[in-house]
Order: structure tokens, then C-alpha cells, then sequence
């Protein structure tokens, strides 16, 4: 059933119970970002500590697939280094841009395989994209460029 | 009045036979879009397939037949929606222009002093608007610096009208409002609008965009100034739109966009520009579409108007008790069938609608789900999106069945 | 390069199959409006009976069906017209449209300084202007203060570039020119006038109306930072168009038209803008005419567009001949096939070319009589009217040998 | 043949040999009148004397049938009563736009009932109806409605 692999244990578990939910303090940077055809919203804080990510926190409204997807993240990449927490974010967007004809690599993706399924669906590929998004965006806020060379 | 026989107008939307991943088609999202009878689609190959050719510019054969088909859908048009001329139907790409339209003819310099605009000045719309009748004010308020204001809602989702003499008064330029909200399926007292309008000499503008697909509307017989609706929502293509406006006021609105066929003459220094409508119709129109749109009112017309509205008035009936019987199921907007059409925007507690949405559509049934391009609606009821289901002539009962049905299948994914 | 079989071309376009007048069609009207292969209209139609729903609105499979088609017609489009990206490309309703949304993104008060216009600044247009690259820039003038300024014309009907530099100066803010005239059938320099214009800093718009249906056109080659085009004048249905634009420009230029799918997000307060391309596409776009216009640019890039070139050549230089073997025929425009295409306009002594084109229809044959939306062209070259006849890929030399005859019993009736 | 009907010998003869063309004085009222879609002109002068249409004189660029229609229209109306003139304009009009259904008076038409076959034209029906616009509009500036009254 197609459905069964959008809507994965996973990506459920996730949506009842969010990991890490809620804005913390310290942050670094703050971003913001909404999915103009939905409505879904996202606001999410890094904190960055020398070359790990430290924290992120997010607050949101939005569907399963939206709020699964900030949970995974935030399981993903909080203890991380920023650089491995890149390369896990550009793993997430080919897959979700792959169409469902990309291979996960567990390895570095983790439970957000779960998310294989979503990328045969065009219009939820924007759901799980979106806090990533925030994240790119909320770090190249925290990291300015200067610093990262 | 005749009933509606909807078995025999299902069999003519060709559409209406497909599968949604393994179900059948259960289309219940006309307020977005309406589907295309073969009449429709038809009219439109046929004119591709036999006359086509640019109007009002050529003195050929197929340039005499395109004309005449073209400006026989603006008769067609302009008599189904009562319009005292075929020159009162302005063809635009689609409500939005046709609003934005209206929105460019207000200036600081107007001449007409009905349409000049500047700081003071105020422009008045609702809590219940389609986007496309909220920026293009708030763009106009920002380029003339008048004031806009708004009316609320009611908690039933009706236009709150305690503040009516306050928001409509000596200041109001233009009053704009929805016929027939797209999200909450309201119907607003028009009359008490245009009354109150009238007294303060304010225009108004109805966005006719829900309204002239699915009860019978008579421009005249409303009393507005202009109404706004599109062709793809009531059976039509995609691609056209129309005002209505007075004629008289019309004329004294300055052109919009520029170009050909709306001139009189064009000298290097200076134009002189035709009387409306083709003042406001730059350029090649869309003229199958046109051809296609007359194809659909001729439709709706054999069906009849009333039949259609008291079809929907049944389904809506329905939906409502089903949904009222759901006990998790909130409905946003009017929940009985007095001044409501048959557009039904609901919350499923606990889930969120584009989840409702995806589930549906893994059974066929096909819903919008999201801000409907009515965020500040959504807004003032709290909730971030809704799960909309919207019907049309060729809605049945059945499929109403099989949206109750996917509501529990949803409950069940998410339980 | 493969030649162009023009029987098998025309065996692709139904309408080629019918009479007019008891004669068969000889359609010599294509620079008005082009046919439409089978295929476009196949499309249209498969559109509506088997994926129509709104576009970047839902999650339910037809509205995901359609979107993928409606965003896989821009890239189509894009790949034609060999823009950067999909997203350089805003669909509007023609191009007329397409070149009004680039006139109203010049004010007195805009944020880029590009795009800022006030009294003292110059908009460059030329005497060979369709209406459409006319209007809109004296609207803009009368709007802003700015003076419109143009290039003359020389006698074979080519722009007089002597004045070049006073024209394009210091001062210009934005030239705006026809790629390929729709009367005169004149390819301007585009180069010549890109390189001044970056001198001076002014940005460059060419109406690309003519030269995308008939020559290669790829607008990062051609330099200039708009490109505006229409659908119906290659093999596309109407009701669409498209403005290319530089993504960073589009980027930098406010809202036109305002309403639904161009928003970010709407309060009552206040709204912001998507991106381009959906800035500038409100409301529900043309979506079928998208789709029949992706069939398009599929169909003639199949045939090639360098085929499409050599055989209009070809066509023009047998009508040239023709005509300049005809004593009383004058042609208005370049009388050689160097830099122009396979439009040429004409006057026959002493007959009206109303009279021409009403004997030339009862032949069957259809060309364009008047002053073709360019009247400046007309009183530049001291008529009133002209005849005009238009070819496309599916014209052929015994259409031409149609069109000489018809011209002698023009000839005669008026003996 | 339909193309005879519309090109009648005597519309032909008209077009070549026009009657009365040529601005003249004295006159009371010009109209100068345009079709937008094809770029025809014609300028028209009345001159009225008591109830008589003392003169109408005109100058224009168009195509046979705007041409021929103003050398009939002087022809016809010249000379006559204002009251007739109206008479005949309605006619004429009424003839145009019948799309060939109308059978036209040849008492009240005269040689204007040549036009009866231009009425099938769609697209030619302007150009016959450009010079009698322009007179009725002359017209009802030379004589203000008070004084009609
Ligand atoms: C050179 C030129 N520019 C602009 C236009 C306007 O195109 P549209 O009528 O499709 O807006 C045309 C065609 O009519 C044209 O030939
Ligand atoms: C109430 C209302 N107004 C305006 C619109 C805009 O119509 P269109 O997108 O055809 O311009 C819609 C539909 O989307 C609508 O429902």
C-alpha cells in the first residue's frame, strides 16, 4: 500500500510524540519559515558551540509529515558536528527531491529514511522539506560566511 | 422548475469515469475548480479544429466567424448573469484581474470623482475574503494612501453587521465583498450592503466567483456596480474571467492594460482609447475560451440554475447532518442551509487537514485542504488550515457517503 | 538540420481540410493568429477529461496531476525560449500583459533604482511598434512624468539607427523594442541596440512576439533582460502568453496583479510575495492553455526551428519575387530576405486593402487588411492600410501562387 | 455569386466617380469619424437651412464600400428635408444591420438599396456605416435639441 509508506510507524511516532519540541534558550539564530500554500508554519533556533551543533528547537503548526520531519531533525543533528549536520541535510534533500527513485543511505540518514515514501508525493515533498529549510537558513544566520572559511 | 437528473449529467463530464488510486473519481473540490462537461470541451476543439482565427481585426471568413462566436459567448455571458448589455461583460483572464481591474481604475487624479482615491479616503471589504479581494486593496490603499477596513464575523461565520454604519460612511469610496464565501459558504445580504452603500454614495463590488457558478444570479436585479467571476469555476476554461460592470461607470473608468483592440487610434505622441469593453481588453482575448464559456452557460442554463441550487441545497443538507453526527469533525462557517452554499470547510480534531486531505485521496476523494486563499478566515477562526469539501450539479449523495467513510479510515490511520 | 515536409506538416492541422467560399483555405493570416496541430488540441482536451483540477493548491492526485503538467509546461517553455531556469518564465494571459507587468514596475517610488521613473527619464521605443509596445509605455509616461522617445524608421523599413546614441542615452531607463515587426516583417539589430543599451545602463525589453514562433530564439544569447511572447502565434492556444525575465530583475520587481497564489502569507494589516515566478501569476493561471502551449513548443521543436526558418525563407523569397513581378504591388518593408521573416505587407494601387482582402476571401484566401496594431508604421509610410500576408510551417509555394491569382481578380473587379 | 452582390455595379461606379466629395463652406457642423479596427476615416459637414439639408460635403480614405456609402448618402440626402434625412439614416441603418433578412424600400433607399448584399459582411457593415455615424453626428450638432423640439 502506497499510503503505508508515507504514513510509516516512524513518521507517526514522531508526530504523536515530537522530540525536542518547544524554543529553548541560548540560540544563535532564528528562523522562520512558512509553506505558502498550506499555511504551515515552522520557527526554529540553533546553537552553535564551536563546531557542534549544540541545540535546535523548533515550535510549528502544521501536518504529520511537517512535524515528524522537525522531530527526526531534531534527533539527527543536536550533538552533531555543523559540517556532518550539512551533509545530512543534503542527503534529506535529494531524497526528497528523488521522487521516490533515490536509495536512502541509512548510514547517514538514520530514521529519516522513514521519509523515502514522502518523496513519491509532490505535494508533501515542501512538508518535510520545511524545517530543513529553517535549519539551512537559522545556521547561515548563526555561522556567517567569514567564519566558515 | 425541473429536478436535476444527475445520473445523466455525470455522464456528460467525461472525468467523472476515472479511478484515484484504485477508487473511483470523488470529486468534491468544484469551490476550487468545476469539472468540464464534453459540451464544454468540445466547443472549444471545435473551434480550434474549424474557425479559428484572431477577432475583430480581419475581414476573412474565419476572422468573421471567430468574431461572431467570441462576441456571441459575451451575449451568452451577459444574458445569464442578466446584464442589461452584452457590453457590460468585460472578458478577463480570470476574477482576479477582473478585480484588479476595478482596483486600477481608482486614482489620486481620477476625473470621475466616484473614483478618485487618496489619504481619508476608505475602501471597505470582510473578514471573508478571497485573497484576490484583499491584496489588490491593500496594494491600491498602499499606492493612494487611502484606508482599509474591514468588516468581522460572527462566530457562525456570518458577516457581523453591528458595526455596519461605522465601516460604510461619508468616507467610503468602494464597498467589496463576496457573494458566496469559498471558504465558509456564507451567502452575504447584499442588499443590506448596497443599501447602506447607496446612502453614503459608495460603489460596490461582488465577488461573484462562487456565487455565479451555483445559484442564479442577476446582476441588475442585485443593485451592485461590478461583479467579478471566472470561467473554470462554473463549468468553463481555464484561462477567462469577467466583469460586469454599469455600462455608464464602465465608461468612466480609464483603460488598464494597453495595447491592441483597445485603442481608437495610436499616434507615436498620444492614443484615444474604444469604449467599454474593449478598453479593457488588450491584446488577442481568449477567445476559445470565450467560445468555451458560452459552451458552459448554455449548460448550466439547459440544467437550470434553480435545479442546480436546489440540488446542492439537498447535498449540503446532508453533508452537514453527516458531519454534525461525527463527533470530532468541527465545521467552520454556517451549519444549517439558510444563506450557505454548498461549500463545507470542517476540522477533524487532532489531525491536520492535509493529512484529512491525503487520506481521502488515498480513497479517491478528492478535498482541498489548507487557507483556501482565505488565511485571514482561518485566522479568525484559530485554526491554521481546514479540510474543505465543495459540491457541484454533478455531486451525488453517495459520494458524500464515501467522504464520511475516508473521514473514519483517517481516524483510523491517526488513532 | 532536416528539411521541413510540409505535407506532413499540414496534415497535422485540421482546419488546413476546410473550405472557405467554395474554395479551399489558403490561410496566409498566421503573423495574426497561427492553426493548431492535432496534437495542441489533443492536449487541451486530454487536460480536461482525464487531469483538471487547480494547480499548487491541493494534495489530491488530479490537483498534483495538474500541477506537474502546468509547472511541466514552464519548463518546457524555458527550455524553448532557452532561459536559464523554469522559474525566468511568468505565464500571463498574452503578451501584451506580459509587457504591461513590466511597465508597471517602473514608478517614482520604487526600491531598485532600475526601475525608478520619474519626469526627466526616457523610455526608447521605435516607429515599428505593434499598439501593444506602444499604449503601455505613454500610459506609463502619463503615470510617472517620464518622456517616451522612438526611433525612426528609413524607407526599406529598417530602424534608423544615425540617432542611436542621443536616443539610447543617459537618461533611458528601459528600451523596448520588436524583435521581428508585425507589419514591415523587419529583424531588428538586437545586438547593436543591447550593447548601448548597457552602456547607459538601461535595461532592455523585446517584444518577442513574432520571433519566438518563427526564428531560434534564445534569450540569455539575445542579452536583452525581457522577452515578451504569446501562445496563439505558435501553435498555442490563446488565453496565454509569457514574459521571460532575468531572475535577479523579476526578483527585484514588485507585485502586479494581486491575489490568490501570489502571496506569501495575508493578514488584513498586510501580505508578502512569493517569488517569481508566482509573484506575478495571480489567481488561477491558464492551465490547459499552458499545457497546450508545452504541446506546442514539443511540436515545433520536433519539426526544428532552423527547419521552420529555411522553409519560410524559402517562402518569402518565392513571394517577394512574385509580388515584385506585379507592377501595381508595393511592398511596404524590406524587399530582400535579408533579417526578415515570412510576414510581408503591401498596397495595390489604387484599391483599398479592405477591397483586396474581401476579393482575396472570396478566393479563399486569408490575409490581414488594416493597420495591423502598428498604425505609426502606416503614417510613417504615408498609408492608410495595408495588405498583408503571413506564412508559417505549414504554408506552402502553391498558397502563394493562390495568393498571386487572387490579386488579379482583385485586378479585375476593380478594372 | 455572392461577391456581386457585395461589389454591385452601382457601389463600384459610386467608389470611382464620387458625388459631391470635398469639404465645403458654408457649414454648420463637421464630424470626424474613425474605424478603429481597419483605420477608415471620414470627415462630414452639414450645413442646414430652415428643415433643409442644404448641403453635405465629405473628404475620407477608405475602401469602396465607406466611399461609395458617402457619395450615396450625399446623394441621397442633399437637398431633402432633416426630418426625411432621419428617415433614410434609420433605413439605411436598420438595412445594415439586418445580416441580409431585410428587405430594403426603394422609395425611401433609392440607390442605397445596392448595400442590401454588404449587410452579409459582418466585417463590411462598419465601413458602409461609417459616413452615415459621422452625418448623424454632424447632425445633431448643427441642430442642438433644443430647437428640434
Ligand atoms: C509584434 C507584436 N507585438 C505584440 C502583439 C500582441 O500580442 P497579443 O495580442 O497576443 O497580446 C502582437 C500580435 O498581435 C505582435 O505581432
Ligand atoms: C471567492 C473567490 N474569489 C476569487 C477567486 C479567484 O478566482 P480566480 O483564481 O479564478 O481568479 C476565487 C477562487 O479561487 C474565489 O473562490
Amino acid at each position: 500500500m502506497k499510503l503505508d509508506q508515507l504514513y510509516q510507524e516512524i513518521i507517526l511516532d514522531h508526530y504523536k510524540r515530537p522530540h525536542g519540541r518547544g524554543l529553548r534558550e541560548p540560540f544563535d539564530a532564528e528562523a522562520h519559515h512558512v509553506n505558502p500554500t498550506c499555511g504551515d508554519e515552522v520557527t526554529l533556533r540553533v546553537s552553535i558551540k564551536g563546531d557542534t551543533v549544540a541545540d535546535v528547537s523548533y515550535e510549528g503548526m502544521g501536518c504529520s509529515i511537517s512535524q515528524a520531519s522537525a522531530s527526526i531533525l531534531h534527533e539527527l543533528l543536536k550533538g552533531g558536528t555543523v559540517e556532518e549536520s550539512l551533509r545530512r541535510h543534503e542527503a534529506f534533500a535529494e531524497l526528497m527531491g528523488g521522487r521516490g527513485q533515490v536509495e536512502p543511505d541509512e548510514a547517514v540518514l538514520e530514521d529519516a529514511v522513514a521519509f523515502a515514501g514522502v518523496a513519491r508525493y509532490p505535494a508533501r515533498v515542501k512538508c518535510a522539506l520545511l524545517p530543513w529549510m529553517a535549519y539551512k537558513d537559522a545556521l547561515a544566520r548563526a555561522v556567517p560566511e567569514e567564519e566558515k572559511a | 422548475m425541473n429536478a436535476l437528473d444527475v445520473d445523466a449529467v455525470r455522464k456528460d463530464f467525461p472525468i467523472l469515469d476515472r479511478e484515484v488510486n484504485g477508487n473511483p473519481l470523488v470529486y468534491l473540490d468544484s469551490g476550487n475548480t468545476s469539472q468540464k462537461p464534453r459540451q464544454v470541451i468540445d466547443a472549444v476543439r471545435e473551434h480550434y479544429e474549424l474557425h479559428n482565427a484572431n477577432v475583430a481585426r480581419s475581414v476573412h471568413t474565419l476572422g468573421t466567424e471567430a468574431t461572431e462566436a467570441f462576441e456571441g459567448a459575451r451575449e451568452k455571458v451577459a444574458a445569464f448573469v442578466g446584464a442589461g448589455t452584452a457590453a457590460e461583460i468585460v472578458f478577463t483572464k480570470n476574477s482576479t484581474e477582473a478585480i484588479n481591474l476595478v482596483a486600477h481604475a481608482f486614482t489620486a487624479g481620477a476625473q470621475d470623482p466616484r473614483l478618485r482615491l487618496g489619504p481619508g479616503d476608505e475602501i471597505v471589504i470582510t473578514e471573508m475574503e478571497h485573497h484576490s479581494n484583499i491584496v489588490p486593496w491593500q496594494l491600491l490603499a498602499q499606492r493612494t494612501g487611502a484606508t482599509l477596513r474591514w468588516f468581522g464575523l460572527t462566530d457562525e461565520g456570518r458577516l457581523d453587521l453591528s458595526r455596519l454604519e461605522d465601516l460604510i460612511n461619508e468616507r467610503t469610496k468602494l464597498v467589496s465583498v463576496v457573494h458566496y464565501s469559498n471558504l465558509l459558504g456564507t451567502i452575504n445580504p447584499v442588499d443590506v450592503l448596497v443599501a447602506r452603500a447607496r446612502q453614503v454614495g459608495a460603489l460596490v463590488l461582488l465577488d461573484g466567483s462562487q456565487s455565479v457558478p451555483h445559484i442564479p444570479v442577476d446582476v441588475t436585479a442585485l443593485g451592485a456596480d461590478f461583479v467579478a467571476f471566472t470561467g473554470h469555476k462554473m463549468l468553463g476554461p481555464t484561462g477567462i474571467g469577467a466583469l460586469w460592470g454599469r455600462f455608464e461607470l464602465l465608461d468612466a473608468m480609464p483603460p488598464f492594460l494597453g495595447g491592441g483592440s483597445m485603442i481608437e487610434t495610436v499616434a507615436m505622441t498620444g492614443s484615444t482609447f474604444m469604449p467599454p469593453p474593449a478598453r479593457f481588453e488588450a491584446g488577442t482575448p481568449p477567445i476559445a475560451e470565450a467560445v468555451g464559456l458560452g459552451a458552459a452557460v448554455d449548460y448550466l442554463s439547459a440544467v437550470g440554475m434553480d435545479a442546480i441550487q436546489a440540488h446542492e441545497k439537498q447535498l449540503t443538507a446532508y453533508a452537514l447532518d453527516a458531519l454534525a453526527a461525527t463527533p470530532d469533525v468541527r465545521v467552520i462557517g454556517p451549519t444549517d442551509t439558510a444563506d450557505r452554499g454548498a461549500t463545507i470547510s470542517f476540522t477533524v480534531d487532532g489531525i491536520h487537514p492535509h493529512d484529512v486531505g491525503q487520506i481521502l485521496d488515498d480513497e479517491g476523494v478528492q478535498v482541498r485542504v489548507g487557507h483556501h486563499c482565505a488565511r485571514p478566515t482561518c485566522v479568525r477562526f484559530g485554526v491554521p488550515a481546514t479540510t474543505r469539501a465543495s459540491f457541484y450539479l454533478y455531486t451525488t449523495i453517495s459520494e458524500i457517503d464515501a467522504l464520511v467513510r475516508g473521514l473514519e479510515r483517517v481516524r483510523k490511520v491517526f488513532a
